[in-house]
């Protein structure tokens, strides 16, 4: 029974996957994509990681559905019929993507095949066991149950700044990109309906909510300021489209300073470690890490709404 | 907790993983229109992201560092698409292109007097 | 200071710098740049003698060892790296404070991005954790690609699309290598993988670990070589690299492309130090020489002079792989590693002042064409002599830093009876010297005083006046890419520390030319 | 099997039957309009019957809560994403039925 | 219970794959979106059976999340151009963008894809 349903989502997940790259119709492809993140998110919580469910099901299919959504809406309205080339890549697409599939699975299967390369070899191998097994035991001398929370903040929390700061020069990237042209709207006329109005009353406090939980849920169960801050930042997205908020050229000092508030809270965390003697990085306790999910939250969200409304920052109001 | 090697089941995400590998990279050359080729850029991010966390956990327990990895992986996707969507929008705000041979060499040389670039 | 925190300081630093870039008033932007440029330096400089006098400094973040955190490392390789990108970076930061004022609306962008990829090049360079340099790589491709597309015009925006495109897919292989790598082993370290790596690699012929730990190892070197824009995957560079803005391009041949080049150090000679790599070596070392070959001859038929650049990095990355098939042999060994060590310094400081030179040129003379170049001589006399002394370096002849790294590695592949190598190397030299002089000759034509049929545009563009800003830092690097090969003790001095396992010890210092 | 167990059993049969109906009519009915119309109602229902299954189930009245939520917010959600997309097809779709007065609807 | 449960959710699953037919098809992108409206409220059911299945309380997370996304995805559906290439509605009053000045350059015809072309349209 479990396997069939595993064999039936990974169908699904095929068979979409398929459809979001075949076919004529973009607009179709973008639909199939979004539904294939949201099957994803399924198969992420059958793995044992719903943590990654919460964030494909925030990032992948919600944020990136909706980036591409608007993108398809600013691109298709006024192309213009142009010739298509022959293009010589084209025609070795459908036996180079046979080949690399054919090869990762040859590979994945032999490696389910041997158990533990690490220990077969007892005694001359420097690794006594993978990563993961070694942050969970670690686990027990933590003041956090969530072993993902505990990677991306306490064991590899350099990681984690680093990724900030791409999700940063995204931005920035975006905006230097997009040369100080005047915003495009992301906004959508009929989504001024007062039908909208409602539902924007009643999704957008209960996303603050959502994802205040996630937050606070972060340290001992799944999720955290990723996946809050996206959930929040859709709360911000369905502003941009209704009308409430809109892009203008630059962001004001106070939400320049949101923008970097987590990354700059972070930094000062772990350099303040090396006051007091400690290892950079080195975090003092749980309020600092409630302190530093808080602020990457907040920043994460305000940047990835940023990103969608295309604009270097936001006014309320309509346009 | 984790059901994934009482069964078959991780056997089956693998061969999920391998075969959106296989359709990422056949629709990046097959496509065309460069949002296509963003979105066939995300499914083979997808089917990566798949197979590292199904390879992480063979053993039968969950491997959070190839979950925190993963997320990682996620965000710093949905950043570079974000930028690429914005380049896009540029680029088809001068140029009018929606597509771009990646592949090719690089184009002949325009023979424009003024294009002085600093 | 501790030495420890001067290295993770050389990435913190402009991060911080970067986010305050963001924060601060458009008046007060300026400064946490000025803040960077100064602070690399000084904190290599607190760190170099550290590592020079104790050997490879390694650092657990977070107090973490290994498979559980991240390490930090430095050895001479990153040392060598990590200063390349105070001083060349550095430079080019000059003549780009000029051409972007930090105060101008875009500056707010321009600028924490180019902190930004200041931060990841760091970053990059002293990681010693595959999925950390993955984000690093990111942040390095991301931020360089928004600065390529930051002039705006069509051309640019179109290479900066056909790079970020590349730049993803490589990414994603490089991604997926690594996630074999952690499947079969259960490290992300770099050097705690080499035994590993060895122990699977080098067993029977065909058992699965030995296919998945080659294939990972094949998925994140075609990831690198495209990254490092090595032949025959080199298509995005040319075009990319001409339409960045002058000071973004020297950031880019100088520092951005080495990244993948190291990289392929890091991975063939430490961590797959264990495996028989002969076949490997040969496949590279190939790429290499045709890289050599085919990049001079592109530049040669150039009619940009920012194309000529652009070709002229193709060729000579070429040298750098040209590395792998030399270290093979252990009485070549150190040579070929300390030329390989002058090639990436030389080169990086070299080819920024070129891109910085030919930026002034086309800025006087009001277009990038050769055949527009005439009368250079007269008005844009530092810019030209700036770009003929980096030209120096580019061919190899003495006493530049390029002439050393081409005689180590003559040397390396003379001692092996590497006559192929010997070859190449010897023709990339005259094709360097034929490309630098083609542009040095187009300038010292003198002007057509009206050519009848051109629409020449008589003195409205010729010899417009470069601001010092522009031509200074390029003539600074290019002086430096010289002066190296006269004061190259303290660099042979720094490779020495921390070799690749195969290179082994470096001999006492003394008898080099 | 317990009591509990029966009874949510019966409910996801229920349940079962109005996720069939719903998508029978995606699949069948030959207009946009109907097969939203189908799609909206069948399938709120059946998410309802899921929803007071799972309660049943968990015995914990967290849940129970939590699960009130997320159907009240899918109620809203789809009441509202069926008039977005049923308007949007009145506009555009020209094989559907296009009655004068909504053809006339200034686009707010 | 684990078998009704499991055997929900093939159903559920089975639901999805009936829904994908829809989506494919078409044939306007109405009918796409309104197929994306059925995962969105099946999966919602799958996930809130897989949280008591696999004793996995953060599924229900995910499946509010869900709900929250269905709506945000609407509204920026709906602001859609009807111009996919399966949409033969070029000929219909331009009505979106308010005030802005898209009325006379939208529905151009969709983007050319070659090996595809124009779906003849019903």
């Amino acid at each position: 029974m479990t396997l069939a349903l595993d064999a039936l989502l990974a169908l699904a997940l095929l068979a979409l996957a398929l459809g979001a790259v075949a076919g004529a119709a973009l607009f179709r492809s973008i639909v199939m994509f979004i539904v294939f993140g949201v099957v994803l998110a399924l198969a992420w919580g059958r793995i044992g990681a719903p943590d990654l469910a919460l964030a494909e099901a925030a990032i992948g299919a919600g944020l990136t559905g909706a980036l591409l959504l608007v993108s398809y809406r600013r691109l298709v309205r006024t192309t213009p019929r142009r010739t298509p080339r022959s293009r010589p890549a084209a025609r070795l697409a459908l036996p180079l993507g046979l080949l690399s599939a054919a090869l990762v699975l040859g590979l994945g299967a032999s490696g389910f095949g041997l158990e533990d390369t690490t220990t077969a070899g007892a005694g001359t191998v420097a690794v006594p066991s993978t990563a993961g097994q070694a942050v969970l035991a670690e686990m027990a001398s933590l003041p956090l149950d969530n072993p993902v929370t505990a990677v991306l903040l306490i064991f590899r929390g350099y990681d984690t700044l680093l990724e900030l700061t791409v999700l940063l020069a995204a931005y920035l990237g975006a905006r230097l990109a997009l040369g100080g042209s005047p915003p495009l709207s992301a906004r959508s006329a009929p989504a001024a309906l007062p039908m909208v109005g409602a539902l924007l009353a009643i999704v957008v406090p209960l996303s603050a909510l959502v994802s205040l939980h996630l937050l606070h849920a972060g340290s001992d169960a799944p999720g955290g300021a990723f996946q809050g801050g996206a959930v929040l930042a859709a709360a911000g997205v369905l502003l941009v489209l209704s009308g409430r908020l809109r892009a203008i050229g630059s962001a004001p000092t106070s939400q320049r300073l949101l923008l970097v508030l987590g990354t700059l809270t972070f930094l000062g965390f772990a350099l303040a470690a090396r006051l007091v003697g400690a290892a950079l990085f080195t975090l003092p306790g749980m309020w600092a890490i409630y302190l530093i999910e808080s602020a990457l939250l907040l920043s994460i969200a305000l940047t990835l709404v940023l990103l969608f409304a295309a604009g270097g920052g936001l006014a309320w109001g309509r346009e | 907790m984790s059901l994934l090697m009482m069964s078959g089941s991780g056997a089956v995400y693998l061969l999920a993983a391998a075969g959106i590998i296989g359709i990422g990279v056949y629709g990046l050359l097959s496509a065309d229109h460069l949002l296509r080729k963003l979105l066939a850029m995300n499914l083979l991010g997808s089917g990566v992201l798949l197979l590292l966390v199904t390879l992480a956990s063979r053993g039968g327990t969950p491997d959070p560092v190839s979950h925190a990895l993963v997320l990682t992986g996620l965000v710093v996707t949905v950043s570079v698409t974000a930028f690429a969507l914005a380049l896009l929008d540029r680029l088809y705000r001068e140029t009018g292109e929606i597509r771009i041979d990646a592949a090719s060499d690089d184009p002949p040389d325009p023979a424009d007097p003024a294009d002085a670039k600093p | 200071m501790p030495s420890h925190d001067a290295l993770a300081l050389l990435v913190l630093a402009p991060l911080l710098a970067a986010c305050l870039t963001v924060l601060a008033p458009a008046a007060w932007r300026w400064l946490p740049v000025v803040g960077t440029l100064v602070a690399l330096p000084v904190l290599l400089a607190i760190l170099t003698p550290a590592v020079v006098g104790g050997g490879t400094l390694v650092l657990a973040l977070a107090g973490h060892a290994a498979p559980l955190g991240i390490h930090l490392r430095a050895d001479g390789l990153a040392l060598l790296m990590l200063w390349l990108v105070a001083l060349s970076g550095g430079a080019a930061a000059v003549a780009a404070l000029r051409s972007h004022p930090p105060a101008s609306p875009g500056g707010g962008y321009f600028w924490p991005l180019w902190l930004l990829l200041l931060a990841g090049l760091n970053a990059l360079f002293v990681s010693a954790d595959l999925f950390n340099v993955y984000v690093a790589i990111e942040l390095v491709s991301l931020s360089a690609i928004a600065l390529i597309a930051a002039g705006g015009q069509a051309d640019a925006l179109r290479a900066a699309m056909r790079y970020l495109l590349l730049a993803m897919l490589a990414s994603l292989a490089y991604l997926l290598g690594v996630a074999l790598l952690y499947a079969q082993h259960g490290s992300l370290d770099l050097y705690q993988l080499a035994a590993g790596v060895a122990q699977a690699g080098g067993g029977p012929a065909a058992t699965p670990a030995r296919a998945a730990t080659l294939t990972a190892l094949s998925l994140i070197t075609v990831a690198l070589l495209l990254k490092a824009a090595v032949f025959p995957l080199h298509m995005w560079l040319p075009q990319a690299h001409a339409q960045a803005p002058g000071p973004v391009s020297a950031v880019l041949s100088a520092l951005v492309v080495k990244t993948g080049v190291y990289l392929l150090y890091r991975l063939w000679l430490w961590t797959a130090a264990g495996l028989d790599t002969a076949a490997v070596a040969t496949l590279l070392g190939g790429l290499g020489a045709a890289a050599v070959v085919y990049g001079s001859l592109a530049a040669l038929v150039q009619v940009q002079i920012k194309r000529v650049v652009a070709y002229s990095t193709v060729a000579q990355l070429g040298y750098l792989m040209l590395v792998f098939p030399l270290v093979g042999d252990p009485r070549a060994a150190p040579g070929a590693w300390m030329g390989a060590g002058c090639q990436l310094f030389a080169h990086g400081l070299a080819k920024a002042g070129m891109f910085l030179a030919a930026a002034a040129l086309v800025h006087g003379m009001g277009s990038g064409r050769l055949d527009r170049l005439a009368g250079a001589d007269k008005s844009q006399p530092i810019s030209l002599f700036a770009f003929g002394l980096a030209g120096v370096s580019l061919m190899g002849l003495p006493p530049s830093g390029g002439f050393l790294a081409k005689w180590l590695l003559l040397e390396a592949a003379w001692m092996q009876r590497a006559w192929f190598w010997m070859a190449v190397l010897l023709l990339g030299s005259l094709l360097a010297a034929a490309y630098v002089y083609r542009v040095l000759a187009a300038a010292f034509v003198t002007p057509p005083a009206a050519a009848p049929g051109a629409a020449a545009p008589a003195q409205s563009s010729r010899g417009r006046p470069v601001p010092l800003s522009m031509s200074l830092p390029a003539l600074l690097l290019a002086m430096a890419s010289v002066a190296m090969g006269l004061w190259v003790e303290p660099l042979l001095e720094m490779l020495a520390i921390g070799p690749p396992p195969s290179v082994g010890p470096m001999p006492a210092l003394g008898g080099r030319p | 099997m317990g009591l509990n167990d029966i009874a949510s059993t019966l409910l996801l049969a229920v349940a079962a039957f109005f996720y069939l109906a719903g998508t029978v009519g995606l699949l069948r009915f030959p207009d946009v309009h109907s097969r939203l119309h189908a799609l909206t109602k069948a399938d709120n229902l059946g998410l309802l019957f899921v929803c007071l299954a799972m309660a049943l189930l968990s015995g914990s009245a967290r849940v129970a809560a939590l699960l009130a939520v997320v159907w009240l917010l899918a109620l809203v959600a789809s009441a509202v994403s069926a008039h977005l997309v049923a308007r949007r097809a009145l506009q555009f779709d020209p094989q559907a039925p296009a009655p004068a007065e909504h053809r006339a609807e200034p686009p707010a | 219970m684990n078998t009704v449960l499991s055997g929900f959710a093939i159903f559920l699953l089975l639901n999805l794959a009936a829904g994908m037919v829809r989506a494919f098809r078409g044939p306007t992108s109405s009918d796409r979106m309104s197929a994306a409206l059925l995962f969105g409220s099946t999966v919602v059911a799958l996930l809130l059976i897989l949280a008591e299945r696999d004793a996995m309380p953060a599924l229900r997370d995910v499946a509010l999340l869900f709900v929250l996304l269905a709506a945000i995805l609407t509204v920026a559906f709906v602001g859609m151009p009807a111009v996919d290439a399966a949409d033969q509605d070029a000929e219909s009053p331009g009505e979106e963008g308010g005030a802005a000045p898209s009325n006379d350059a939208r529905p151009g015809p969709a983007p050319k894809i070659p090996g595809g072309g124009r779906r003849a349209g019903p």
